[in-house]
């Protein structure tokens, strides 16, 4: 809740500060604010501070930050204190573009915190438009508006969906409160067969959710919005919304839960489908960035893995999951952001990266081996508690994750076919000491918690 | 702050210090930071030092985290400083310590001088953690840790290609080694549940482990020890790894590394002393390797060469020590060997250094006068290890030869003999590289000077040690009360051989005058044959039964012969007709199949919002179809 | 048919202009003409929502969605001047595809409720949407959510601003 | 209200919200142009509003829930609207054209 309201009142300070002046200044004081954040919810987390009373006029049946979802806010802050700072600021643009940032982060952060269908999806809607508006930030870039347009209509559509599933979930609960809900379902539960109501609200709502975290099906739009949108954005989408969107997802899911074995029949479909595609689709990409994409595909049906957990157990192994993912892939992005030209997203921009930058050349090579689950990076930790705890409740869906995860490994190392070619490499920038200090940090954290697990478990 | 943080930390922050700004401040900070992070870690030891003399059940722990854990399986990352690690540390951060003093001279004009430094730091942290953890997966950690660094460090100057094949040899030997210590540590998991020291322990003391398990975990152990401590038949890396830089060699392969596999032993004496078959085969490696080894090293004519194989014949005879059950004189030995083999391989990289980079006995001579510390410092290496009356190497081996007596008297008498021959070839090393006449023609004799202080002042020190290191655990005919180090021990390893008082003084004293025959004859033969005849060692390579000591046996072409060539046929035919035949055709077709779905997903993803929009709808009906079905 | 069976007059007309309207909605080639039959769609679910209870709902939803949201289409359609050459006509197949979807999709739904039933009950209270009631509780429990409707809307303003702003520079447009 | 509405029974509402969802979505599904897809979903965010308010009356919430969630999605639906027709004019001028179908530079 904290973190919540100093997001909130930086990004209004950025926005009015800032507005039309060029943000290197901004960006600064935006990631500072993001630690300042992150630092006071991890506080919240430990009870070092106290907040009950300076919020005590939320009722918690709003919103409800518990030990857990308090420790998803840090990280989500944290993250994305890590992507907006490794993130070069733009000379042209002005900081209402961070601005947007913070609002749709204040969305996200709500997302985690909802404990009512009607907060759930107002979190969803701050989190969604402001992307919208980011994805064709860059207005004169025809990609950038094709990219605005598609996640606009599509998004727009997948929201009419889900709110069908929540009008359905209303008629037959009878109420918006997560906690209530559950009791209603697990009341029905006693009688054998669920209302109908339910059931159709459980898959539309599941829809409109999976569709944020770009599931199979419902993933067309990923690639080709990760691909047109600003690096910024799409390593904000692709980590924020992803984690943001599971989390919510789960949690929506937790109240469901004496239905568990019902929604767990059509959920293992597609995270196999969702693994399979998004691994197989991404070995035969061109572009590092569209890769990536299906890459953050097959992590969703990873990430759908989790749901076969029952809820109170897989809090933990969330957490390091998200740690693990956001953390690689945010160093991915930055490379790619700072090796990539304006028409070329080839393999072949990290030619030669090792000859010329040693210090990104190894973060490449743990980003990547962080991805692909290779031991030792915290990529192989996350992997391996998921397999091994999913495992007990579903063999199959595992198998078909291991697979995926040996096919990854073919686009993930193909990086590595260019990165020691004895060439010297042209980038078009150089990096900060900033930066450089943040790399570094999650550099170490993808190495030290995989190396020493129990710190985070 | 814990003190043992303090004594693992100060190495590995010196290490991370080296190894990230070593190349941007001046080499004196970086060799400076290198040796005072040992150095206050031993003065930190020997802090610790009194507490531990007050109280014998005396222990530091350091319990940091977890991990790993499994259902009831715990593998944490701990700590415990005892009498036995105690006593270890301070010899590995003690002669650590003078071996970088020496490494400030004599690494000065390499350009690698600040990787150097991190790496004997990483080394003498490796060491630590194998040393100090408190359980066997911290044993292992360090073990392997302490493998690498000697890799890196053996393959230090590695533009040569033969010393980078040097260092793989050494380290494919360790591995082999490491194969079995790690059965045996998956054989303690599924026998006790835990790796735990003091509770593997326990559970064996109270005898529920048939001795068969314990016989086989045991020799499983040892054979990590094999491959760390340079026994036959794993022992053929040792010479070869002379390739790193002298004070490499004598850090590693004399003070520290090749005593992880004699700690281990000691550490695991609970066990070895209910495994009569394991110590068995201990006693006859040792004993074999004790002979072979010194049999080599009488026709070796490079200085370093000739200290290795004398480094794996002591093991040997460390060894038999523990088969027979006497872990404080292999302990004892340990210490003696770490004074006077890093004083000897010490002295060696002062002449070597004197000589401008010149191994080769055959073209020294006459250095005696030119360089009078190193002459001295190493005669008096060379008496310790000979075994003259009184000096440390005495006392040590003499109490070995006891033991080996009150065991078997056939051990007793080999070992005799590889104690003589431990003479003969030390004292034709000594005589033909600082008696008789200069012979090499390429190096003026004018040209050869003595070594700088930094490198004179470790020697002086540890030739002391050398002198004096027999105080430490005096035979009880001189001190009634038992040895120093033997009191120290006994709260750490309960069960204590006690040979030595079984025999009579009588026996003893004859024991000791054959002692003292073997140091004479050697003395005299050798003394005989390259200060009287003058000889000097051959150029050309003798046939024979010579001819086979000179090889060394023959053992690098055995092992070619018979494991490097049959693998090298089979990984041929693996390669040309498995690989490319059947495994590529299988994976290059499963990668077709692959990428063909992928063609597919490019028609689907064809960048149309309208067939995006349908196929989600799509979507939703299945979904929705599948709960109407249902 | 039994599902008209027993129903007031008034509901089935309602009903019936709803669903032609939408329907106009998605089939007229006219933009404009679009437009206005949505206004129409939504005057008769306003219609409905006094049917419900929900006066209050009733006026909202003609102020906001009739009032404010038609016209901002309304303004946009002429702004860029759109008229029905504007869209290509799509092919036969492609429309009965989208037919038998959105058909499907209803059949489905539909089939659900057929085949389990809905217990019904029925309300007694007819003050619920008054906006006496509805004002305690949007300012009692609902109060977060009212509030935090100000970032959504304060980063839908900025964002519209600055998409649809004209820059001074004229700049190149890449592809 | 008026006593003969007693025979309509939610089942009704049902069904004309979910005929009404399905034009919306046949609209989205049929149309090329951004401006009437746009016009299509505001068409089925009534109809959940309609399924709303019907529960509310149905299950009598005191706290009206249902009708609560209405507002929030009129609002919801307002942003949109504002930042769609952003994007749209954006686009428009950079390309004179509201098709969807012609924007599909970006594919595999």
């Amino acid at each position: 809740m904290i973190g919540l309201s100093i997001i909130f009142f930086s990004a209004i300070i950025i926005l009015f500060t800032g507005i039309q002046k060029p943000e290197k200044k901004s960006k600064n004081l935006t990631v500072f604010s993001l630690l300042v954040a992150a630092l006071f919810s991890l506080f919240e987390n430990l009870e070092v501070i106290n907040t009950q009373t300076l919020f005590a006029w939320v009722p918690s049946s709003m919103l409800d930050f518990n030990n857990f979802r308090l420790s998803m806010v840090a990280l989500v802050l944290f993250l994305s204190a890590i992507i907006i700072g490794l993130m070069p600021s733009s000379e042209k643009k002005g900081s209402d573009l961070l601005g947007l940032t913070l609002f749709a982060l204040c969305g996200g952060i709500i997302m985690l915190g909802s404990n009512h269908l009607v907060m759930l999806f107002l979190g969803i809607e701050i989190l969604s438009i402001p992307l919208y508006v980011l994805a064709g930030s860059d207005k004169k870039n025809l990609f950038a508006n094709e990219a605005a347009i598609k996640y606009f209509l599509m998004g727009a559509f997948s929201t009419a969906i889900f709110l069908l599933g929540c009008a359905f979930i209303y008629g037959g609960t009878g109420t918006l409160i997560f906690g209530e809900m559950q009791l209603k379902v697990g009341f029905a539960a006693h009688f054998g067969e669920f209302p109908i109501l339910i059931k159709l609200g459980v898959i539309l709502m599941s829809v409109g959710m999976l569709f944020k975290i770009s599931a199979v099906p419902f993933h067309f739009w990923s690639p080709d919005v990760y691909e047109g949108s600003p690096n910024r954005v799409t390593s904000f989408m692709a980590i924020i919304v992803k984690i943001c969107g599971f989390v919510a997802f789960a949690q929506l899911m937790s109240n469901f839960e004496p239905m568990h074995s019902w929604y767990i029949k059509w959920l293992i479909p597609i995270s196999g489908i969702t693994i399979l595609l998004g691994n197989i689709a991404g070995m035969v990409q061109k572009s590092v960035k569209r890769t990536l994409a299906y890459s953050s595909i097959a992590h969703a049906g990873y990430l759908i893995l989790f749901l076969l957990i029952p809820y109170a157990e897989n809090a933990q192994i969330l957490f390091v999951y998200s740690l693990s993912y956001g953390l690689s892939t945010s160093v991915m992005f930055y490379l790619i952001d700072k090796y990539s030209t304006a028409d070329n997203f080839d393999f072949t921009i990290f030619k030669g990266i090792f000859n010329s930058n040693k210090l990104d050349a190894m973060a490449l090579i743990l980003a990547v081996l962080s991805l692909a689950g290779i031991p030792a990076t915290i990529g192989f930790t996350a992997k391996y508690v998921l397999f091994s705890k999913a495992f007990e409740y579903n063999q199959w869906a595992v198998v078909i994750g291991l697979v995926g995860s040996a096919i990854s490994i073919v686009y993930y190392f193909k990086p590595f076919k260019y990165a020691f070619v004895n060439e010297n490499l042209l980038t078009n920038r150089e990096s900060s000491l900033f930066t450089n200090i943040l790399l570094v940090l999650a550099m170490l954290s993808i190495v030290v918690f995989g190396l020493i697990p129990g710190i985070i478990l | 702050m814990n003190t043992l943080s303090i004594i693992l930390g100060l190495p590995l922050l010196g290490f991370i210090i080296n190894g990230i700004f070593g190349s941007k401040i001046p080499k004196s900070l970086s060799g400076g930071i290198g040796t005072i992070s040992v150095f206050l870690s031993f003065i930190f030891s020997i802090m610790a030092l009194p507490m531990f003399i007050e109280n014998p059940e005396y222990t530091i722990k350091l319990d940091l985290f977890t991990f790993l854990s499994f259902d009831t399986f715990n593998l944490r990352v701990a700590f415990t400083l005892d009498r036995l690690s105690l006593w270890m540390t301070l010899i590995v951060t003690g002669i650590g310590t003078l071996i970088h003093v020496y490494s400030i001279s004599y690494m000065k004009e390499d350009e690698g001088f600040y990787k150097f430094f991190a790496y004997l730091n990483f080394f003498i942290f490796n060491m630590l953690l194998l040393i100090l953890g408190s359980n066997f997966i911290m044993l292992f950690f360090g073990w392997e840790g302490v493998g690498l660094c000697s890799y890196l460090l053996i393959g230090f100057w590695y533009k040569n290609a033969e010393y980078g094949k040097a260092a793989r040899k050494a380290f494919i030997m360790n591995r082999i080694g490491d194969l079995g210590l790690l059965l045996g540590i998956f054989m303690i998991i599924q026998q006790f549940g835990t790796l735990e020291f003091t509770t593997v322990f326990e559970e064996i003391n109270k005898g529920t482990v048939s001795v068969n398990t314990l016989n086989a975990i045991g020799i499983l152990l040892f054979i990590g020890a094999m491959g760390k401590s340079a026994q036959i038949p794993l022992f053929t890396w040792l010479p070869d790894a002379m390739a790193g830089p002298t004070p490499v060699s004598a850090l590693i392969h004399a003070a520290t590394m090749v005593t992880a596999g004699i700690y281990l032993v000691i550490r695991c004496s609970a066990l070895y002393v209910l495994s009569p078959i394991a110590n068995e085969v201990i006693i006859w490696t040792g004993l074999s390797t004790a002979i072979v080894a010194a049999l080599i090293g009488l026709k070796q004519n490079d200085i370093k060469k000739v200290l290795a194989y004398s480094t794996v014949s002591q093991l040997g005879f460390m060894f038999v020590a523990l088969g027979c059950g006497a872990y404080t004189t292999a302990l004892f030995h340990v210490t003696t060997h770490a004074f006077f083999k890093a004083l000897l391989f010490l002295g060696a990289g002062s002449v070597i250094h004197g000589m401008h980079h010149e191994q080769d006995i055959r073209k020294m001579g006459g250095l005696k006068s030119k360089m009078p510390i190193t002459y001295y410092t190493f005669l008096i290496g060379t008496l310790a290890i000979t075994g003259f009356p009184f000096l440390s190497g005495f006392f040590s081996k003499d109490e070995i030869l006891t033991i080996a007596f009150n065991h078997n008297i056939v051990v007793y008498i080999l070992l005799v003999g590889s104690a003589l021959l431990t003479g003969i070839y030390m004292f034709r090393l000594l005589f033909v590289t600082f008696f008789g006449e200069y012979r090499n023609q390429h190096y003026a004799f004018d040209k050869v000077h003595e070594s700088p202080r930094l490198m004179t002042l470790p020697l002086m020190i540890l030739a002391v040690l050398s002198i004096f290191g027999g105080l430490l655990n005096l035979p009880h005919y001189l001190q009634h009360e038992g040895g120093i180090l033997q009191n120290w021990l006994k709260p750490v390893i309960g069960l204590t051989h006690s040979g030595q008082h079984e025999i009579s003084f009588n026996t003893e004293m004859i024991l000791v005058s054959i002692a003292v025959l073997v140091f004479v004859t050697a003395f005299i033969l050798t003394r005989m044959r390259y200060i009287s005849r003058k000889q000097v060692p051959q150029e050309q390579t003798p046939t024979g039964v010579l001819g086979i000591i000179s090889n060394k046996f023959y053992f690098d072409e055995i092992y070619d012969l018979i494991f490097v060539k049959p693998f090298e046929t089979m990984s041929i035919w693996l390669q040309q007709v498995f690989e490319l035949k059947i495994v590529s055709k299988i994976s290059y077709g499963i990668h077709d199949i692959l990428r063909f779905f992928g063609g597919l997903n490019k028609k689907i993803q064809n960048g149309n919002i309208e067939y995006y929009l349908m196929f989600m709808v799509i979507g939703v009906l299945i979904l929705l179809g599948f709960n109407f079905f249902n | 048919m039994s599902l008209f069976q027993n129903l007031p007059l008034p509901f089935l007309i309602l009903s019936f202009i709803t669903i032609l309207c939408a329907l106009y909605v998605v089939t007229s080639k006219n933009p404009i003409h679009s437009v206005l039959a949505l206004i129409l769609t939504f005057f008769s679910i306003s219609a409905h929502y006094i049917l419900l209870n929900a006066q209050f709902l009733a006026i909202v939803n003609l102020m906001v969605y009739a009032g404010a949201i038609m016209v901002l289409f309304l303004f946009v359609l002429m702004l860029l001047n759109l008229d029905k050459s504007s869209e290509p006509v799509k092919s036969n197949l492609w429309g009965i595809s989208a037919a038998i979807c959105a058909g499907l999709l209803l059949v489905i739904i539909t089939a659900s409720f057929q085949k389990a039933g809905l217990a019904v009950m029925k309300s007694s209270a007819v003050d619920i949407g008054l906006v006496k009631n509805l004002g305690r509780v949007l300012m009692t429990e609902y109060l977060v959510p009212f509030e935090l409707t100000g970032i959504l809307f304060i980063s839908a303003m900025v964002g519209a601003v600055l998409l649809a702003k004209r820059d001074n520079k004229s700049e190149e447009i890449t592809s | 209200m008026l006593g003969i509405f007693q025979n309509i029974e939610i089942s009704h509402y049902i069904y004309l919200s979910c005929v009404l969802f399905c034009i919306g979505l046949f609209g989205v599904l049929f149309r090329r142009n951004a401006i009437i897809l746009l016009m299509c979903i505001e068409l089925m965010l009534n109809s959940v509003n309609l399924l709303m308010a019907a529960f509310t009356e149905y299950m009598g919430d005191q706290n009206a829930n249902g009708q609560m969630f209405v507002f929030f999605i009129m609002v919801v639906a307002a942003a949109e609207a504002a930042v769609g027709l952003a994007i749209l004019v954006m686009v428009y001028r950079n390309t004179k054209k509201t098709d969807v179908s012609f924007l599909d530079g970006l594919k595999d």
